[in-house]
């Protein structure tokens, strides 16, 4: 492997030790590569190398139609598959200026916050593996997630790889059955953050390790694009949600949970707030929920016939909060069948960029909860 | 930007304090012991055994659930419902589906397939051929367990993807019986209008 | 009985030539590591020979500090040292030769004061046990000056070893 | 009591029967060698199954049954996994030293095994009386870090390497505190030999126990910690740190080299938790039951309570974890001597308030002179 640190190894007193943690490692979250120069246990230099996931996505998307592509965008950010449905399909709405019909802006704002708390939660619980944790917080999480998994394959057939997203609404529609099970979970998914938090939140350990490790501060964070849970907790307010106010989410009441100190810690209790507030979100949009249709008349034809759905010749960027941060696709359309062009702007590889900055100085056990606590999925750093 | 980005604050949220140095430690000690001893006698949503022991218990299938797809025939495997239009062919995102249309002996296609694979080694359960499908012929399956030691294993004919109308029935009761009912009226429809027209396509409300 | 003994001799010596090997491979090995190995596995052996000759508690004393404390800094010494732990090491220098002449002082020293020294083999001192707390009482009675030098130089060590690895760390 | 001496009349009997037939020397021998296979044999079926204990429990606290699949209640699975091990390919790094490599885990063993020499069973169920009998279980647990060292710097492996590093730090570390919290126990018992300690711990029903002192529950604790830290188990499993070293030391090693390093962490894992028990919970000491039972279930408790904070706790940092030896059981266990010594010198109930104030007073006093340890108060903003 070519050193990435030829010319400043050299330079280096000796003592300094290259490390490659990955592309096989247990915790970097997938086939990615810190390449690291430690003194002793402190971080020097980080370098992340990405691509070992890397499945030709974007290049894929020219050879389908929109409708096939929704299923690719599952396998993108593949713990939270909806948000990524959301926002493709979003940009395609607004190539075509297709209209939504409410009940189906109302059910994607349900399974959008449901992602987020699984998303979430998994983070959570994988960012307590990493921090040494022998797989009970992870579990305990899996736990709930596990049930809200099942509202997932109940409603679209599959538990991870959704493709639930149709282009002027959803594939079926929410049953009553569905949404008993929703306010169930919605109710019951508070105690069990409670006891998520006993567990967790307070312990000294905890604490020692992820206070003040890591710090992103807003400056840093804002210019290098960070965005999503990683920039709210260094306090900066920007939630696209609130910004742009995309689907339904402007009649909404809720808040954006916003840290202070930007370490790992705030990272993990923003995350944790905003489990909270997206439960809210899905006891408001399920009591809201409206009759009608699930799909726009006009466009439910093209479930059946793909082929038809040709957006007019032009350009749409749409962007959506996902858990991970600002997802956004960017179309350009030909007047075919096929996107001639479509780019995702993935909040995992994004956020990656400011790693450096986070990990120097640090030591290595904080080098992998920081990543922990950024939260990448491999599968959409590199598409 | 910092601060600058803040807007208009609601309310502090202020973090529970701890009594003394370790109290937090404590706390998850207690977590867990309850969490071990009601593992013995709770129910698994309320802090029990959660988990299944897969091969003896399997958890319910829900209606929806696709894994891969397969053919129905209405009474006998000669006679499935495909008609070979080659449609799920053509949408397929992985590509991972191969129809041939068959042919008598002067060439004139006959309107089923003499072929159709499906490479479950390359499907991505996506359930885009089951919507596009105009003659309600390809569903997705509940069957996941379909582990081969060879990739060839993986690559279905029509003999073993073709499954009766009423195991269809047993897997996904709603579904089927709409179909049923849809391709029923159709057919009335057709027979109604006797002067003979293209045939209707099967509007199936889907779910 | 004799068969105890004389196994018990036969073990004896083995522990002697298992020591002298040990310490022969400390100045003779390449490779730094082994060398400390070796001297861990010397160090043992001496411990060993103290049991045999019922010193219990010097036996563990020996363990605890030598084998326990002052090879791990040892051997933590080489393994940071990077350049040292992997190649090997030539074991001799220019200074072969004053070397050798001051190894020979010092072990005709030795074999004088021990030849000179007469060793009563009474069935007393075959008897005598040291018990830790004759040990203890002498340390706190007898010996206590020395003892309290010693921990003195222990704490300037100490508090020199903090200062120093204080000056590396500029932050 | 029938069932107490059980064991001790068994070896009684065996070498009675020797005695009638063989000269002296070989009953003598015979001793020495029934003790020594007992001690063999029984150190690596307790490994065997502290490993499905652990898988147990840590499945019972994580909502999930442990293995259950080998023999009835999973019960065969240790012997599943030992059959795994033997059979699996045994991979040794090309750029290795092959002799140390092969030697690290054969010697990780030895100390280990050497501990059950001075560990009182139960009563008279001591294989060595040694009368530096605790000194000798400092001494031996002392050399552990070498063939840690040994099997990270043969792997040639920068994590190995790393791990080591962690190790050797660790142990000197975490040994300072526990052999200063072992002192008051031998202030107490005014003995070395672990059998005698024991027995001046005995009558009042349990009340007897140096646990039940204020400088005993802080020894304990300290020890306790320190116990855990020594085997390298959660919350100070720094050294083989999965999700930053891999496996740390024992990353290059495979098949039954590693379960040799696996042995000899649940060997010390359980002869930690047998000295702790001797030394403040009572050892054998114990009414109704044999007393062998009675150690045994103090020991066994002890070893589920490491599994519990496995089940419960995150890593610590490496530089939190020596600050916490250096700075916070290291003085703590200083001034436990302190408290220890006045415990003796003033009467009953003086000594109970003074010094179990003395103990909860420096528990604060080094909290607050340690601020890194206690947790920042945060706020967070619910913005709109």
């Amino acid at each position: 492997m070519v050193s990435l640190f030829r010319e400043k190894t050299q330079r280096a007193d000796g003592q300094v030790l290259e490390i490659n943690f990955g592309p096989q490692h247990p915790s970097t979250h997938g086939v990615f590569r810190l390449h690291t120069l430690v003194d002793g246990e402190t971080i020097r230099e980080v370098k992340p190398v990405m691509g070992y996931l890397h499945r030709n996505q974007e290049q894929i998307s020219e050879n389908l139609t929109y409708t096939g592509f929704i299923g690719f965008t599952d396998r993108m950010d593949y713990i939270n598959a909806i948000p990524n449905n959301f926002s493709f399909v979003l940009a395609a709405e607004k190539l075509a200026g297709i209209e939504v019909p409410e009940r189906a802006d109302h059910i994607r704002i349900i399974m959008a916050e449901l992602a987020r708390i699984v998303n979430h939660m998994a983070v959570v619980g994988f960012l307590l593996n990493d921090l040494g944790a022998a797989f009970t917080p992870l579990l305990y999480a899996f736990r709930e997630r596990e049930l809200i998994l099942d509202i997932f394959e109940d409603l679209t057939g599959s538990r991870m790889m959704c493709n639930y997203f149709r282009i002027g609404g959803v594939k079926s529609d929410l049953s009553e059955q569905h949404l008993a099970t929703i306010k169930k979970m919605a109710a019951r998914l508070p105690k069990f953050l409670d006891e998520f938090e006993t567990l967790l939140t307070n312990n000294e350990i905890l604490c020692m390790r992820c206070q003040n490790t890591g710090i992103l501060s807003p400056e840093t964070a804002v210019n290098s694009g960070i965005t999503g849970p990683a920039l709210r907790a260094s306090g900066v307010n920007y939630d696209i949600r609130k910004t742009d106010r995309y689907s339904l989410y402007g009649r909404f009441d809720f808040k954006v949970p916003l840290g202070k100190t930007g370490d790992v810690y705030d990272r993990y209790y923003v995350r944790i707030l905003e489990i909270r507030e997206s439960l809210n979100i899905l006891r408001q949009a399920v009591a809201a929920l409206p009759r009608g249709e699930f799909i726009n008349k006009k466009t439910a034809a093209f479930i059946r016939s793909p082929r038809n759905f040709k957006p007019p010749v032009g350009e749409a960027y749409a962007r959506t909060e996902s858990p991970k941060g600002e997802l956004g696709f960017y179309i350009l359309s030909d007047g075919t069948p096929q996107p001639w062009r479509c780019h995702a702007r993935a909040p995992s590889l994004i956020n990656l960029s400011a790693l450096e900055t986070m990990c120097v100085g640090q030591k290595i056990a904080d080098m992998m909860i920081i990543l922990g606590s950024i939260d990448i999925v491999l599968g959409e750093t590199d598409r | 930007m910092s601060g600058a980005g803040c807007g208009k604050e609601y309310g502090k949220f202020v973090k529970k304090s701890v009594p003394f140095f370790g109290w937090g430690v404590l706390c998850g000690l207690w977590v867990t012991l309850k969490n071990f001893i009601t593992s013995y006698f709770r129910k698994p949503d309320e802090g029990g055994i959660f988990t299944v022991q897969y091969p003896e218990e399997c958890l319910p299938d829900f209606e929806a659930s696709r894994n891969f797809p397969f053919l129905v025939y209405d009474e006998t495997p000669e006679k499935p419902r495909c008609v070979a239009c080659g449609i799920c062919e053509r949408e397929c995102p992985v590509k991972c589906i191969h129809v041939l249309m068959a042919k008598d002996e002067n060439g004139k296609p006959l309107r089923r397939p003499a072929a159709f694979d499906i490479d479950y080694s390359l499907c991505m359960n996506c359930g885009n051929c089951e919507e596009v499908c105009p003659f309600n012929s390809i569903f997705m399956d509940h069957e996941h367990k379909i582990a081969a030691y060879d990739r060839k294993d993986l690559m279905r004919p029509m003999q073993k993807l073709l499954k009766s109308n009423s195991y269809f029935h047993s897997i996904r009761p709603r579904d089927a019986e709409a179909i049923d009912r849809a391709i029923k009226e159709a057919a009335e429809k057709k027979k109604a209008a006797v002067p003979a027209k293209p045939a209707p396509s099967p509007e199936a409300p889907k779910s | 009985m004799e068969i105890l003994t004389l196994a018990a001799k036969i073990g004896a010596y083995a522990l002697m030539t298992g020591v002298l090997l040990f310490a022969l491979g400390v100045v003779a090995l390449r490779n730094l590591f082994h060398s400390a190995l070796c001297l861990a596995a010397a160090l043992i052996g001496i411990a060993g020979l103290y049991l045999f000759f019922r010193a219990d508690f010097l036996a563990a004393v020996q363990i605890l500090l030598y084998v326990g404390a002052v090879m791990t800094v040892i051997i933590f010494a080489i393994m940071l040292t990077e350049h040292l732990s992997g190649k090997t090491t030539i074991q001799h220098n220019r200074q072969s030769l004053p070397a050798f002449l001051g190894i020979a002082a010092l072990v005709t020293v030795i074999a004088k004061v021990i030849l000179q020294t007469p060793w009563p083999v009474t069935q007393k001192a075959l008897g005598a046990h040291t018990s830790v707390e004759g040990i203890g009482t002498a340390l706190m009675t007898v010996y206590v000056f020395p003892f309290e030098v010693i921990s003195v130089v222990l704490i300037a060590a100490l508090i020199g070893a903090v200062i120093i690895a204080k000056r590396e760390n500029p932050s | 009591m029938i069932f107490d001496p059980v064991f001790i009349r068994l070896k009684a009997l065996f070498l009675d029967l020797c005695a009638r037939f063989f000269p002296e020397w070989v009953v003598m021998l015979a001793s020495i060698v029934i003790s020594a296979v007992v001690i063999l044999v029984m150190g690596p079926v307790i490994m065997m199954y502290l490993t499905l204990l652990e898988r147990k429990l840590l499945g019972r606290i994580q909502n999930r049954y442990g293995p259950n699949r080998v023999g009835i209640w999973g019960l065969l699975q240790p012997v599943a996994d030992g059959i795994k091990m033997f059979i699996k390919e045994d991979i040794v790094p090309a750029h290795a030293d092959k002799i140390i490599h092969l030697l690290a885990p054969v010697v990780t063993v030895v100390p280990s095994l050497m501990v059950f020499l001075v560990v009182p069973f139960g009563n008279g169920m001591t294989a060595v009386n040694l009368n530096i009998g605790i000194l000798y279980f400092v001494a031996i647990s002392s050399i552990t870090t070498i063939p840690i060292f040994m099997g990270s710097w043969a792997s040639r492996n920068k994590f190995s390497v790393l791990g080591g590093m962690r190790a050797a730090a660790q142990m000197i570390s975490y040994e300072a505190p526990m052999t200063l919290a072992i002192v008051p126990v031998i202030m107490a018992s005014q003995t070395l030999a672990t059998a005698t300690i024991v027995e001046s711990q005995g009558g009042g029903f349990g009340m007897n126990w140096f646990i039940f002192t204020p400088w005993g529950l802080l020894g304990f604790i300290i020890y306790f910690f320190c116990a855990i830290a020594e085997c390298n188990r959660p919350p100070f499993d720094l050294p083989e740190a999965e999700s930053e070293l891999i496996a740390g030391f024992h990353t290059e090693y495979s098949g039954m080299k590693f379960a040799l390093f696996y042995m000899a962490e649940y060997m010390n894992a359980f002869t930690l938790s047998a000295i702790a028990v001797t030394l403040f919970l009572g050892g054998w000491q114990g009414p109704f039951l044999p007393s062998w039972i009675w150690f045994f279930g103090k020991t066994f408790l002890l070893v589920c309570v490491m599994i519990w904070f496995r089940g419960t706790f995150l890593r610590f940092r490496v530089d939190h974890l020596m600050g916490f030896a250096w700075k916070f059981l290291l003085p703590l266990s200083l001034i436990n001597i302190l408290i220890a010594g006045l415990w003796f010198l003033t009467p009953a109930i003086a000594a109970w308030a003074l010094t179990a104030g003395l103990v909860v007073a420096s528990f604060f006093v080094f909290v607050k002179l340690n601020k890194t340890f206690v947790p920042e108060k945060r706020t967070y903003v619910l913005a709109d």
